[in-house]
This record gives C-alpha cells, structure tokens and sequence, in this order.
C-alpha cells in the first residue's frame, strides 16, 4: 500500500501535515505524539523579525469552531532558527515554513534565508492572515499581487513552494491560476474565515481584535468546495485543511481534490487526531482496495 | 504530561455551584506537583470543542480531582456527569508553584474562590505549616476549610458580605498579617486577576516573595497555540508569556502589571 | 418596553422575522405557531415564471449546519398570487417578498407586479443565491451590476426594498454601500456560503447540484462580522442572518449592527425558534434594563 | 400535526440492528393515520441539527411507537437513549394510506425491512385482512412477522439469501399471488426504492390499484424547505411534489418513474 505523495519535490511519507500556527514549533507535542509518523510538520508563520503579536483574548471558542486572533506572534528568522531549528532539523520527517511579510521584498529575503538554512522541507507562502491588517491579506485576494510575491520567492529560493490561499474571494480560480503561474509548487487551501463574535453580556467583541479567522469543523464544507474549485483551475497538488477531525474528512478532502491534508484546530482538543487520520486512511484503503493513495485524489464522481 | 481517557470515580456537589470531580489516572498522579492543571474535554459536549483547564486539586492513590465551579456551558455539563463516565485528560500541565524547601520559609497562601482548589497539594507538600488567607464574595465561596484545617493549616476567611469570617477583601487580613512579620514569609496566590494584581502589590511594597498563579482563557494547554500569553517583563519592557506552558504560576516580580493595561 | 422597528418604511411589531426559503410561503407553520406573532413573514423567493428547482437530492446535513441546492423552485408570481398570497393577505404582521431573476428587467417585472397587488410589506431582493447559475449570484458580488439591479427595481416600485447580500466577497462595504446609494431601504445579511459534501462511500457529491449553500450556526461568527463592516458602511438598516438558534444569537447580531434579524435553519429543526427568541429578547430587555430595542442595534463597544 | 416533548416508555433492540422506541404522547395519538410519520429530533445528538423521519409504527392507548434500524448518526444516539429520555417530535406528519373501506378491496401490504413499520396500523384498521409480502437480505431483516399474525394476518416472507421463507426478491411471491387473482385486490407498499418501482411496475402491468409510501430525504418534514420533493405527473409533463407534505404516500399510477431517472 502506498501513502506516500509529493508536494512539488518534497515527499511526504504520508499525506497529513499539520496546519500552521496550530502545532506550535512541533516539539510542543513531541510528549504527545511521535512527530516521525507525520507526513510533515508544519510550523507557525515566521516573519523577518520578532512579532509581539495581538493583545488579549485572542482565542473563542463558537459552535463547531474557534476563532483566533493570535496576530502572528513569532520569534523572527533567527529566533526561530536558534530556538526551534536544532530540534526540527533532526526529525525524520521533513519540516514545512510557513513564512509572511508585508512587503513582496520581506517574502523573498525570508524565503532567501531558509533556503540558506539547508535540510527545510518546503515554504508555505501564508497572503491570507486575516488578523493583522499588513499581514498579507491584500496579497491573497488580488491576483496580480499574488503574482509578484510568488515570483519573488520563487527568484528566492529552489525549496518547494506552497501558497495558501485565502478563502474570502468570490472565486478562487483565477487566484490559484496565479500562484500556479508565478511559479507555485502546491497551494495551500484554506486559511481561516474572517468573522467575529460579541458577548452580549459585556458587549465586548469576544477577541480584543475585534474580529478573527473562523477555524474548524464549521468551516469545512466551504472549504471542501474552495478544493474542488482549486483542483479544478491548477496541475499543482493541493493541501487540503479546513476543520479535518478524522480520516472520513481526510478522504474527502482528498476526492474533492487534495494531495494532502492538514489538521489544524482538531490538534487543540485531540493532539492524536492527525496519527488517528493516517491510522483511518489505511483502513479506509485496505476496505477499498486501493493500492495507492493517490488515487484518492480528485476521485469524487461528478 | 500524558493525555488519557480516564473514568469518573465520584463527581459530587461541593457548596452552591462548586463540584468536587474525582478520576482514576494511575499512570498521571505520580507526576503531578503542586499548581499544576489538567486539560479536560468534557466529551459529551455538544458544538464546544475546546478543553477546560482546572489546577489539580488533590491527589490520592491513583485517583486525583479537581475543584469546580459551574459558570458556562462546559462545567454544566460536566457537573452532570457520573462515575463511570468517561473524560480526555491531558495532565499534568505547566509550570506549578515551588514548594519551600524544609526550615525554608512559612507559606502565606491567598485563595479567591476556586483558587483554593490550586492551592491544596501545596499546602500537603509543604514541610512547615502555614496560613491560608481566603477570600469570596459570600459564604459559599469558601471552599476547602475543613481540607486544610485537616492538614494542621489555619485558615482565615474574609467575605466580602460578611457572612463569614471578617468583612471585606481576603487582602485585608493578609496585610494585617504580614504587617505583623513580613520576615521569613512567603507568598502564593491563586484566584481573580484583580486579587492578584492585589496580592502581587503587597508583596512589592513589603518587599516579601510572592508566587502567583494565573488565570487566562485557554486553547491548546500545551503552548502550540499561543492563546493564554500573559505580559511577562523582559530586559527594558516586556514579552508575552504562556500561562499554559511558562506559568500558570508566575513569579510576581516579574509580571509587567503596567503594560498590561 | 418597546420592540418595534422600521425597515424603511415597513414598521414590524418585533425584530424577528424568518429567512426566505426556510418558512415556505407561512402557511405550512401556521398549525405549529402563531404567525401574528412575528415581526414579519419572509417567504421563498420568487421569480416572474414557475421554476421546478434542482434534482434531488437537494439536502445534507453537515457539521452544526446543512447545505442546499434546491434552485428556487417556485411557483412564479402568478403562482404565488393564486395559491399563497391569500392567506399571507390576511395575516396581521407584513409579508416580505423575496424575488429574483435572471436579467434586471425581470427583477424590475416582478417588482412592479407585487407593486401593484397591492398590501405587500416590503420586497427582498436576492441577488445572491449560489445554487443557480443564472441566479443572480453575480449581480451580488459587482457593485455595478448591484447598482443596476436596484435601481431598475426602486423605479419600479415604492415598497420598502431590501437587498440581501452576498457573503462571498473581499468586503462587503462597497456592495452594501452601492445598493444604498442605488436606493435600497435595507440590507439582508447574509445568504448561504458556497460550500459542498462528498459522500467518501459512494464518492458522490451529497447534492445532485454538486455544491449548495451553507447555513446554519456554522456560518454565524462569518455573519456577525459580515453584518458589523456593513453596518460601518450604511446608514440604512440591516435585516441580520446566519446562524440564529436563539435569542442570544440574535441579540449579538444586533449588537454588530442588525436592526431586525431573521431566523432560517433553526425553523427546519425547531419551528418554534423565532417565537422563542421574541421572548428571550424581551427577557434580557428586562434584566438589563432596556426600554427601546433600538437601543440594542450597533450597541458593540469596541 | 403538533409539536411535543415526549418522554420515552421503552427503547429496546427487536432484531439485529432494529429497535423499537415506544413515546407517551397521549395528544397526537388519537390524530395518527395509517401511513403517516413522526419528525424526531434527537436531543442528545452532537452537532447534527435536523429531525430525522419515521413512519408510525404502533398506537396503544396513549402511546405510539417506530420500528427503526439503526443506520448512522442519529440512530445510533437513538438507540442508546432510555425510558424516561426526551424527545422532540412533530406528528403527526404527511398524507398516509387509505384505509380500504368495510366490503371493499382486500389490501395485500408489501414491505422491504423497516417499511413494515408503515404498514402496521393500515393492517390493523382495515376492515378485512389480507397478506402481507415482505422482504428483506437476510432472516434478521424480516420484522414483525408475529405481530402480524397477532392481528390475523397471513405473512408470506422472501430473503435474498434464503434464510427464511422464498428465496429471492419479495415481487415475487407478490407477482405469484396476483397471478392466481388479482381481481378485487389493492396493493400498498413501502420500502426501498427500486422495490417501489417493481412493485408499482406489476400494479400497471396487471393493472391493479396502488399505494406507494416513498422515502426521501427530509428537512423540515412539513412543506416548507422542498428537500424531499419526486416527480408526479402533471398534465403531459411532471411536476415535483413534496414526500413530507403530499406523500409519503403515492398512487403509484402518479409517480413519474421515466424522468425520475
Ligand atoms: C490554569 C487554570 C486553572 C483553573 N482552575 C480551575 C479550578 O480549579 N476550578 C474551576 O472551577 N475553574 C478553574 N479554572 C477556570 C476554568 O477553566 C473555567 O471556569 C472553565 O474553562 C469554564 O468553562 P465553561 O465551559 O463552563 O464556561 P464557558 O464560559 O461556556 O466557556 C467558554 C470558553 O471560555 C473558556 N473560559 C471561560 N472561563 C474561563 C476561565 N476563567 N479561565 C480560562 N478559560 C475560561 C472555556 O475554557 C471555554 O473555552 C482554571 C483556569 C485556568 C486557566
Ligand atoms: C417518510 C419516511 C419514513 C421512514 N420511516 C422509517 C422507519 O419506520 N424506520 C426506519 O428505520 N427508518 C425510517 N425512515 C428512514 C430514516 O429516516 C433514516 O434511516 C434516518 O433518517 C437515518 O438517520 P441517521 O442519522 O441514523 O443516518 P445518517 O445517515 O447519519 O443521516 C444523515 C442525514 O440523512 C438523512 N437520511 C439518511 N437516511 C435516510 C433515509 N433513508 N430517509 C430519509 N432521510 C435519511 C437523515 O435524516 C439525516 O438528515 C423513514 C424515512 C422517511 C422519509
Ligand atoms: C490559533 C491558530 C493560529 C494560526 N496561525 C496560522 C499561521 O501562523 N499561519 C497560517 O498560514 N495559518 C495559520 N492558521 C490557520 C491554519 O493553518 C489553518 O489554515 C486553519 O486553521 C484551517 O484549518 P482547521 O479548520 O483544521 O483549523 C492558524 C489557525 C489557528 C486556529
Ligand atoms: C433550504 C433553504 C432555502 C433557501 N431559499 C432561499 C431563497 O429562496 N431566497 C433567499 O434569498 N434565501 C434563501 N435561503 C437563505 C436563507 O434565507 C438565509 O439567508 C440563510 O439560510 C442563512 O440563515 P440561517 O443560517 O439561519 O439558515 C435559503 C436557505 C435554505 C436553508
Ligand atoms: S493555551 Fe495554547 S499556548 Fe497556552
Ligand atoms: S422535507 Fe421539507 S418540504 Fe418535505
């Protein structure tokens, strides 16, 4: 039976990362879980320097979801590399960067320093935080900068390159063409949904950002259409995520598309969810008779 | 740090809206040191996702509890939960309080609420006795007297109705104290962020140690989300640091009250 | 204690009123509820012809929320005028009549056919159904063609008109900003998200028409934020949707800047829903001292 | 039709995977017509919001029951809730069977698995007896067969596979009974689709009257979404009509089988 996929060059082991920002720098849960099962680890979205990130609270909990309005807190290029790098470079899977700016120039010399680093195992290009007004929105819902970041990175760097897409687009074609065309590997889809919540008791908006990103299993059936969609415009794989909780989400991500999946909130109230998912497809396959799971990708019958 | 489906031993009202929940976790309870908390999912709750954290409240054989109050939705339901039912825990987790080596100093504990359920397993583990100041709004918001008198603690209450013990802020009585002999004390708090703010005062005007445990709203318990950061002093300013994983409990010196207004 | 509201120049007697296509055309839940209760009945959209709808199935059931695809089957206005509207004539509380089509001219048909019958509370104006292609979806997320659309309809008639908006753009401001200038009275927000299921045994889309709109407290959080940037950006009033299970819920869309809200995929599950929310909002009137519920509308303190 | 809380009488396993669920809803009981259907909404089911339907099984006294195979999500809450749990449900709902008047047509009832449970109380009212055809995979899909006979029925049982009764499909049985008379007889049937369509097929073929009780997804069960709609002729053409509100049950004559496809 085979699991394994690849995004661009990098091969994945298995078809399940981690979302970023929801697995910390991975050695969080290495007491949890063993790291070495995952397809990848993902890691949380790196800029060039230090990010404070936003005041709190920045998390609620809503039905089926969360919202979140971390603000991209982070240890710049450099915290990261002392910090979380010596423990990242030794697991035997490979590690995913997810990285922004607020410049395209920011994008490429942060892609420029960790293609530098050596042994990183692909970036993912985060244009759609919808939490901190530079932080890259504008350049996941406007094709032609879009355009310009990707081509900058990808002048940057030969890592595979991953772009993850925003959601809040009316169609997300032309913007996958985009990232497809400017020299993306892979996109990412999807971030979180801009939304917000108020207590009615205090009348306070329930984050101190006012708004946050929608995560979870709410958000899983748009983002299911926003795969089909992005599968249906592009020949580069797709990593799927949006509320995955278990591998019957998994699959059907991939038939709507997906090369591979990424578990984001789940990991907050069940660290096992993404070695359950792997546990979940290779019964699935076996029940199935499928030999290769990428197969499964784009198997949905329309 | 483990994460296991544990079964309910006991799950019984305490005073008003305060429960005492026991669970069976032979593999968790050797590990757990005092001001340390568990990360619960409450699994039949309907759309809530999240976990709750609650401290550890007290450890016996291979069974531990937690003391908790019902305030929304997740402790409803939890409260009515009954033995044989099933939770996910993740526990122990965070950074817990530093128990006074023996001939070290006398700990001075000051609870709000369910803060005392935090401070149990220090007071058992402490080598020398203390005073365990608490503080709520009304009578059954003292919780645990008879636990500590039964390990040989005074307890001295203060209720802001004054249905209890004297009237107004636990703080009244810990000042008194302390400014009867401040020499060779210190301080452990856990409770609402004003009373430790409060607490936190005290112990930078007498010049006296304090630890404080503190609470922010939680997501992951692990440090992988970055929800709970609290503003921690660093060099000239400050950074952010997470309650879950750096705290709960905090050294008090070192929180940047200022800036966290 | 006052409920009262105006949408434009219809005064409801409460804020509640029921979301188009969730409440038929009023009579089917009349053995279950007291219609006069309501602040106003919305019934499912209707076009200038009858409209047979998508095939089946049209349904699915998915985390805290459905998805459909039913295709605004209806009766046409003749249809309505004959088999509905009287007994929705009789009814003490207003009728809101949701239309669309497929060209402006036939908007502005429809419009002025219920123009002229006379006794109708106000006209909602759909220019943001996904399920069909003709659907008027685009007139939603084109402030040009918005701005066409209500124009040509608030020539053709002088009953209040509510354009109810697409949730699936960048931002909502200047969509909700051009059907306020063309001279819409208020604004509906939201309709359904594009969203989609797949059955991972049978790998089939769960709906014939592959993807359908997403409603129910899933989408709530992506509302209340949708209803706040609109609110910031008219002076007009907004009929608040998306979510609403409860009074709670309500109050907070409220709150973000609805001066009446609608309940929709609560009614399939709960019909007595939006009787339900009527008292609660009375209720927390009371506990927190409200006179007016104007009071509450944009009440946030951010 | 009302909407009611009701308590649950008894909930228990009949055969393999099905069970039958008996409420006290003494308002809507004397309101239920052979044919029709409760809309249930499971209140302990985690994050699925809609009711699901069920054809009324059994009414006694103040009571009346569903006959349910446990199939996915809701069932399977379903069958784990207790006497003494509640329920929402809306009933009762939907256009049933016609009851055959007293000297009129003999009913000959034929039911694929759970779709005996629609045909109970039809048997039950009508005036004279009949048989009832029923058919399922195996001998654990064959339901209610004593029940039945309790009520003077004569029960004539095909499986797939054998284990019980005629070997094969339930049209059979069915087609040989009509073979030998089919004059003064009126078929009803309920169960899965492709049985639907066979049996509605012989009704034409032999060009006798029938009653066909569809199964539809539902939404709302009382007409106002348009989830549940099939296509009936209308003129020259077809029209969809509601299976919550027009149906569930059908003269099969009506039901346009062609475009259905
Ligand atoms: C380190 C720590 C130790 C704690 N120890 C105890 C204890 O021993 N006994 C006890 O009764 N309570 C304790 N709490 C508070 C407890 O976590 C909350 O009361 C509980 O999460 C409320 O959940 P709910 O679903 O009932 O409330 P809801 O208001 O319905 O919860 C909604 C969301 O807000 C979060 N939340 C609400 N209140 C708090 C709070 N005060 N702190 C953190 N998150 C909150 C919930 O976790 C949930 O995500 C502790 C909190 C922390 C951070
Ligand atoms: C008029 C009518 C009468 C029925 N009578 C009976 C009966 O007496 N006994 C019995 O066991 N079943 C009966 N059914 C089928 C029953 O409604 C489904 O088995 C049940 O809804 C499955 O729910 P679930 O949550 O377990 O399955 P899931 O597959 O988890 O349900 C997911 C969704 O699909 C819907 N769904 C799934 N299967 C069906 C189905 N076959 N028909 C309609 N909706 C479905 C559910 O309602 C729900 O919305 C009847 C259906 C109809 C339309
Ligand atoms: C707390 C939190 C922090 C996140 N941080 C990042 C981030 O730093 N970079 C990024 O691209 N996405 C971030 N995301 C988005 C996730 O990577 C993922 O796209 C999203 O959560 C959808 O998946 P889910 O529904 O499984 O959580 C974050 C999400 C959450 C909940
Ligand atoms: C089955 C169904 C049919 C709908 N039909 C219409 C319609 O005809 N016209 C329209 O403007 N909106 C229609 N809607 C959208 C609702 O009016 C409402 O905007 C949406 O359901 C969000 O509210 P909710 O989450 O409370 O359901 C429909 C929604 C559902 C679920
Ligand atoms: S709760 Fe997630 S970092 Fe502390
Ligand atoms: S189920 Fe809603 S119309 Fe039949």
């Amino acid at each position: 039976m085979n699991l394994s996929v690849k995004i661009g060059k990098l091969t994945m082991q298995n078809p399940v990362t981690v979302a970023s920002g929801t697995f910390g720098y991975g050695a969080e849960y290495a007491r949890l879980i063993d790291l070495n099962q995952l397809g990848a680890v993902t890691v949380k979205g790196i800029r060039l320097n230090p990010v404070p990130g936003n005041p709190t609270p920045r998390t609620a909990e809503v039905t089926s979801g969360m919202l979140n309005a971390i603000g991209l807190q982070g240890p710049g290029v450099d915290g990261f590399i002392k910090k979380y790098w010596p423990f990242l470079r030794e697991l035997k899977v490979p590690t995913i960067i997810n990285i922004w700016g607020t410049t395209v120039e920011e994008y490429a010399e942060v892609a420029r320093r960790f293609d530098a680093l050596g042994g990183v195992g692909a970036l993912e290009l985060n244009v759609s935080c919808p939490n901190i007004k530079e932080g890259g929105a504008q350049f996941g819902t406007d094709p032609k900068l879009l355009a310009q970041v990707v081509a900058a990175c990808r002048a940057a760097t030969t890592l595979p390159l991953i772009t993850k897409m925003s959601p809040n687009v009316p169609s997300i074609a032309p913007l996958a063409k985009a990232a497809e065309d400017a020299g993306s590997d892979a996109l990412a889809v999807t971030n979180s949904f801009p939304a917000m919540a108020i207590d009615i008791e205090t009348r306070r908006p329930k984050l101190a950002n006012l708004t946050g990103g929608l995560t979870g299993p709410a958000i899983k059936p748009i983002a299911i259409k926003l795969v089909w969609e992005a599968a249906k415009a592009v020949k580069i794989p797709i990593i799927g995520m949006g509320g995955i909780q278990n591998a019957a989400d998994a699959i059907e991500f991939m038939m709507a598309g997906a090369t591979a999946v990424a578990v984001g909130t789940a990991n907050f109230y069940e660290p096992q969810t993404s070695l359950f998912i792997i546990a979940g497809i290779r019964d699935y396959m076996a029940r199935k008779q499928i030999v290769d799971v990428r197969e499964v990708t784009s198997s949905v019958r329309v | 740090m483990l994460e296991q489906t544990v079964t309910i031993v006991s799950n019984e009202r305490d005073t008003d809206q305060y429960f005492r929940l026991v669970v069976r976790a032979p593999q968790i309870t050797p590990l757990i040191q005092p001001g340390q908390f568990a990360h619960v999912r409450i699994l039949p709750l309907k759309d809530a996702l999240l976990r709750r954290p609650f401290s550890i409240f007290q450890v016996a054989g291979d069974t531990f509890s937690i003391l908790y109050k019902n305030v929304g939705k997740g402790t409803e339901v939890l409260s009515r939960m009954r033995a044989g039912e099933e939770l996910s825990v993740i526990a122990p987790l965070g950074h817990g309080f530093t128990v006074p080596a023996a001939g070290g100093e006398t700990p001075l504990l000051v609870a709000g609420g369910y803060g005392m359920a935090a401070m149990f397993l220090l007071a058992q583990r402490s080598p020398q006795t203390g005073i365990v100041f608490v503080g709520g709004r009304r009578r059954v918001d003292i919780l645990c007297e008879k636990d500590f008198a039964a390990i040989g603690w005074e307890v001295r209450v203060a209720t802001e109705d004054g249905s209890h013990g004297e009237k107004g802020l636990v703080t009244q009585p810990l000042l008194a104290e302390l400014k009867r002999s401040a020499v060779g004390r210190k301080l452990f708090a856990c409770g609402p962020t004003p009373m430790l703010e409060a607490v936190g005062k005290i112990a930078e005007d007498i010049a006296v140690a304090c630890e404080l445990s503190m609470d922010e709203h939680m997501c992951c318990g692990v440090g992988t989300c970055l929800t709970c950061v609290i503003k921690v002093k660093a060099g000239d300013g400050w950074e952010y640091q997470r309650t879950c994983t750096e705290g709960p409990v905090f050294d008090s010196r070192s929180i940047a009250w200022e800036v966290a207004k």
